[in-house]
């Protein structure tokens, strides 16, 4: 299998699709001759054309907007948001229209298309390129929101996102686009959505992360491990919306213990959600309360970007307080 | 683009002055006409029930009629109708089933959208009607997505979209034109200028010399037409329709009306406009002034209309007796079609609401 | 003391506030001449002339954006969205500029405004006129977020919100505008912002609610005592951001069990961020998960709506749920 | 408004057949060279010290400094400036300090932002400079505001806004043209048509004959400049503001000039352009081209350029030397002014990071 770091999957995942079927269309600032600031859709536009893969004026509006109705003329639309940071001037057409363009049509009209997303900090981009806006997309009905944390996943993920019959919000993760490698299984394979991932197997704490948070949670484990003797079930959650509350329950009813890593800011991120759930439904196993480890309710910094992102030793801090309550 | 507007009949109905009629057939003026009138008694019959209180809602299309038949008869059958909330006379025109239409108003068993809507937001993939939806401009985008889609598919689809003049301050319609400049997109824009965004004036909604001039910041066609002469509006639309079929691009027809009515049945005009206003453009109402012209070419009579108007009474009336005692949705619809499949999260929603853990079940 | 309805009590608040400081201006779509859709800026423009008091174009990115400018150069704007389902083409410009203009600056520029919309649902209004977005303003870091359930608690808190120096995201209850009625103290007052009110005193279940559900969750309480035999504690939570804990917590330490209602979805809404702090906070104290009472996660409907909006049954069933935990 | 572009100086800094230069005295001549002149060394030692890593990121204004300057150059003190994040120029034209804007470079402890933006986001309400933020095209309705609301407190403040072609597609564009001219507000909007955005060419980003052609759609002035002669920038902004000052509302002035460098250090435009193209404007610069002018008018010579250059190397260096060795702020700062004050949670996440519960504090 060839080693791939995020950049290639992704790409990789686009071109299988595209060739597999010609419904699909990746379009986007700087996506098309230049094949995206990241690269992400490199090559594309030399191997299936202007017509499939193409350049947009600068308008996230109107990369989404006409995305819908391309979308509900029989396409599989794949724009590129080029920074998650980016993509609120298309709100209104992702929250009022996408979504709800299956349920207002009584279920006649349906909206199948994957925006791609880079997110996250880690790459010195201050307030405008390092969000985290998952939230925004998991409290909206009618939108699927999955995040990668390899490759491999990537790559499976993306091209079960194109192949749902939903708008799924795609957000990659950009601080280990390139830092993530990875072996690729070549061609076509898809990885299911709404299924997590048991990425590391342990007893004591549940942690549940996703995207970049994923590397520092499992970096975390290794060393509460070997320092603390404390041993972390890592679950990467791969798909936060529909979840997959089965694997996190099993998780939870086993070690009775659970931290929550996620970049995005605290207050109603999407931890609040899993927390609660888990509480509802696992009160009894609990044997700690739940600590959640995240961005902090402020606008991303620069400077500090180091300080106001969860880290390992964040992580461990919180470890230790679920163990000794 | 000059500034003049476009009008092939007076408000008498005469035909102007070297003005050249559309290649339309009496049988094509009928169906106008038909579709015209029907469009008026519907909204008046929907209007009363309203106030009766036996619907609960209703966005009329008085005095726009002409701008909405017009452009809608432009169309081949597939293309796309992009509609506002305000085109209902397009979609029956497109044969959009009036009883589909009702269900649709009561929010019934047999509404195709399920009853999640308000009134007057309907749809239907088969027709090519896009399906409507409140949020003012939004469905400009999907027109140009729909035109493009359809290009890149190699599939011979013009996507004609409705809005109004306010919705022409919403960001929506600058992306929307812009994209269908750059890409040449087959579609045609729309514009109902009634003169009015509830209560704002057109004057204060934009101080450009006029809608269709906006069109030059796009490098598409602009047209005024006068929007209460159904000949002139359908002879522009088709003009365009035929030069997006044909590779030449988007147009932006500005047609020049009024609301006659209110903004729906919410609201009361006379809060905000004088009533000799109104009457002024009553004088210029596009429905008389199109019998007008039929009569004056001898292509109706008295007789005809009489016995259009019962034909359309009793159509509206059977339609409504059908629709009018239909069940509400089941309930376990409300967590339908969120998704293509209910999900786990729903399914205990769902589960919740239908069987209540405790003893408060009724 | 006057008796006025919610309407009533938001127009004499814009009021006073314009008599008090000229550098007060209200305007929004409908807003100036005619007063407002729903006449709650009625007779502004006739006492304080079109400067103070305007029309706006039909577009919500240009009413934000104009507005964040004037409060950048001294005004104090109080912009009208008509409906919080229409915020979103804002949302860029409430999201990205206004909640951060202060952050990124340095503290050098501020950004005081009030953002009022009508949100909702109980109107017959459908997917576009009656959404409860709350929860992605309660999750942007920067802005604070006022939802009043009556018309005292309407004219004290958006007076307390025009005098905050932060944007205030101020959320009325459309259904109750007119059905709310209560007496309203003259002239100029406020409430303190972050200040929830216990409602109604009790010592089984701790309800926390807001906006029109508070009505909805007093009147289940009160069923839930005659009825039942269920003591309740009803907290009408007034701020979302930043919420008031400490009243929170003291009725929790005291009840042992917590009922959430809100109309938004449930996923991600903020009764999920009540129950995660809440159970940080108050692990021990809990004798039964947290229930939240919401609206459902799907698009609003309409004929439906009545079965989607949280009601007493509902409300009854989760409180008999958490008592026979 | 007509398409021709105005110019005032030829490529080669003679004065064009019948143009009238703008009443200028020597010592603004000095000014706006030294200004733009400085702008392109400051660009130059900036980039460097990117590829040295010794700043993360930077953006410059090679090629662009006629448009940014001459614009600038305009506005009295009490007007404000809304800037994208390509104007640095105009900042320190208004007199912020060089200090200033490499601590905000740096991110540092005497950083006004704090640290918190990326470099060249800087800002001071003092000298009535908004404060740069990334997302394109959000200020244009900032500036919108800011005119309304001088006008509004009866005060005589003109705003002027700087972006870029790729900007006039965003709604944010259409929506502030679109209320200026609803409410004649005193505002100038500044398109630096560079005919890129990152790799899109113009012709991709809209199909209008031109960005100055766009301000027909919203009634308000629109004037084409050569981007490149800074006298000719000067002299349509000015005029441009003093139509704002005296009530005659907006103006939309598209400079047309060039992106010499890359969009940011972060990109490499020969991924996408043809060198050739850069060469043909690089024999059109804005800055060579003021100089021989200057030079030809004999306010200007190799002695006094020398020495210029050399004062501003030093300037440069020794603010560079300060600003360099400042350590970052405070960890505290993190949770400041994201409210007026720190609210109980932000308290809590403040202490959870300084006084953490457990053995691992450090
Ligand atoms: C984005 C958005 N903002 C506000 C509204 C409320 N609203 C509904 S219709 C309307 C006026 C629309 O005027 P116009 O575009 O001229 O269409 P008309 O109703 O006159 O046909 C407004 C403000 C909305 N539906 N969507
Ligand atoms: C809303 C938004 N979308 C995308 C970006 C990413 N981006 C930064 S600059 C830029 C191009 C801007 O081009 P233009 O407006 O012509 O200004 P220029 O950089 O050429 O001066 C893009 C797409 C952004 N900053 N904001
Ligand atoms: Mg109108
Ligand atoms: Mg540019």
């Amino acid at each position: 299998m060839p080693t791939m770091n995020m950049i290639q999957a992704v790409n990789d995942a686009l071109r299988v699709e595209m060739r597999r079927d010609s419904r699909v269309v990746v379009f986007g600032e700087d996506v098309g001759r230049f094949g995206g600031v990241f690269r992400a859709t490199q090559g594309l536009q030399d191997e299936f054309g202007p017509d499939r893969s193409f350049d947009t004026p600068l308008a996230e509006a109107g990369i989404i907007g006409t995305a819908i109705g391309m979308a509900m003329n029989g396409l599989r639309p794949v724009p590129e948001i080029q920074f998650a940071d980016f993509v609120y001037p298309a709100f209104d057409q992702i929250v009022n229209e996408a979504a709800k363009i299956r349920y207002r049509s009584g279920g006649q009209f349906t909206c199948p298309m994957v925006i791609r997303m880079p997110y996250g900090g880690g790459i010195r981009g201050g307030h405008y390129h390092s969000q985290s806006p998952e939230t925004y997309f998991i409290h909206t009905a009618g939108l699927k929101v999955v995040v990668p944390s390899n490759p491999h996943d990537a790559k499976g993920l993306l091209i079960a996102s194109i192949r749902d019959e939903n708008p799924v919000i795609f957000m990659e993760p950009k601080r280990i686009y390139r830092a993530a490698k990875g072996e690729v299984e070549e061609g076509d394979y898809v990885i299911e959505l709404s299924k997590a991932r048991v990425a590391r197997i342990g007893s004591d704490v549940s942690v549940l992360a996703y995207g970049a948070m994923l590397h520092t949670a499992l970096e975390a484990a290794e060393t509460a491990a070997s320092e603390d003797g404390i041993s972390c079930e890592v679950i990467d959650l791969r798909t936060l919306m529909p979840f997959d509350i089965d694997t996190i329950l099993e998780s939870v009813r086993k070690t009775g213990r659970v931290v929550i890593v996620h970049e995005a800011p605290r207050t109603c991120g999407f931890g609040a959600e899993l927390a609660a759930t888990i509480c509802e439904k696992a009160l009894l196993n609990l044997q700690a309360p739940i600590a959640r480890v995240t961005g902090f309710d402020t606008p991303f910094p620069y400077t500090l970007e180091s300080e106001y992102l969860p880290n390992e030793k964040r992580i461990r801090e919180a470890l230790a307080g679920v163990m000794n309550f | 683009m000059s500034d003049t507007i476009l009008r092939i009949i007076d408000d008498q109905g005469k035909v102007c002055d070297d003005a050249t009629l559309p290649e339309l057939g009496r049988d094509d003026w009928y169906k106008i006409y038909r579709a015209m009138l029907f469009n008026r008694r519907l909204d008046e019959r929907m209007t009363r029930l309203q106030r009766q209180g036996r619907i609960g809602f209703y966005v009329g299309s008085l005095g726009e009629e002409a701008a909405i038949i017009g452009s809608a008869f432009a169309l081949e059958e597939q293309d796309w109708l992009v509609p506002c909330y305000r085109e209902a006379g397009a979609a029956l025109l497109r044969g959009y089933p009036l009883f589909d239409f009702l269900c649709q108003i009561y929010g019934n068993s047999e509404d195709r959208m399920k009853g999640r809507q308000m009134p007057c937001h309907w749809g239907s993939p088969g027709l090519h009607l896009a399906v409507v939806s409140s949020p003012v401009g939004t469905q400009i985008p999907h027109a140009v997505g729909l035109a493009m889609g359809a290009r890149i598919q190699g599939r011979d689809e013009v996507a004609l979209t409705f809005f109004g003049d306010g919705a022409t301050s919403e960001g929506d319609f600058h992306v929307a034109c812009n994209f269908a400049g750059v890409y040449k997109a087959p579609v045609v824009f729309v514009c109902r200028n009634n003169q009015y965004a509830i209560s704002i004036p057109l004057e204060q909604q934009t101080a450009s010399p006029s809608i269709a001039v906006k069109s030059e910041a796009y490098g598409i066609e602009g047209v005024r037409v006068d929007g209460n002469d159904v000949l002139a509006v359908y002879s522009v639309a088709q003009e365009a329709v035929e030069r997006a079929r044909s590779g030449g691009g988007a147009t932006l027809i500005e047609a020049v009306t009024y609301r006659q009515g209110a903004h729906s049945t919410s609201d009361d005009p006379r809060a905000y406009r004088r009533d000799e206003e109104v009457e002024e453009w009553k004088r210029r109402d596009p429905l008389l002034r199109f019998r007008a012209f039929l009569i004056d070419q001898e292509a109706w009579d008295e007789d005809q209309d009489e016995r259009l108007e019962k034909s359309i009474r009793d159509e509206i009336q059977s339609a409504l007796k059908q629709a009018e005692r239909l069940a509400p949705p089941e309930i376990e619809s409300l967590f339908e079609d969120v998704f293509d499949t209910v999900p786990w999260h729903l399914e205990e929603q769902r589960d919740s609401l239908l069987q209540p853990s405790s003893e408060f079940a009724s």
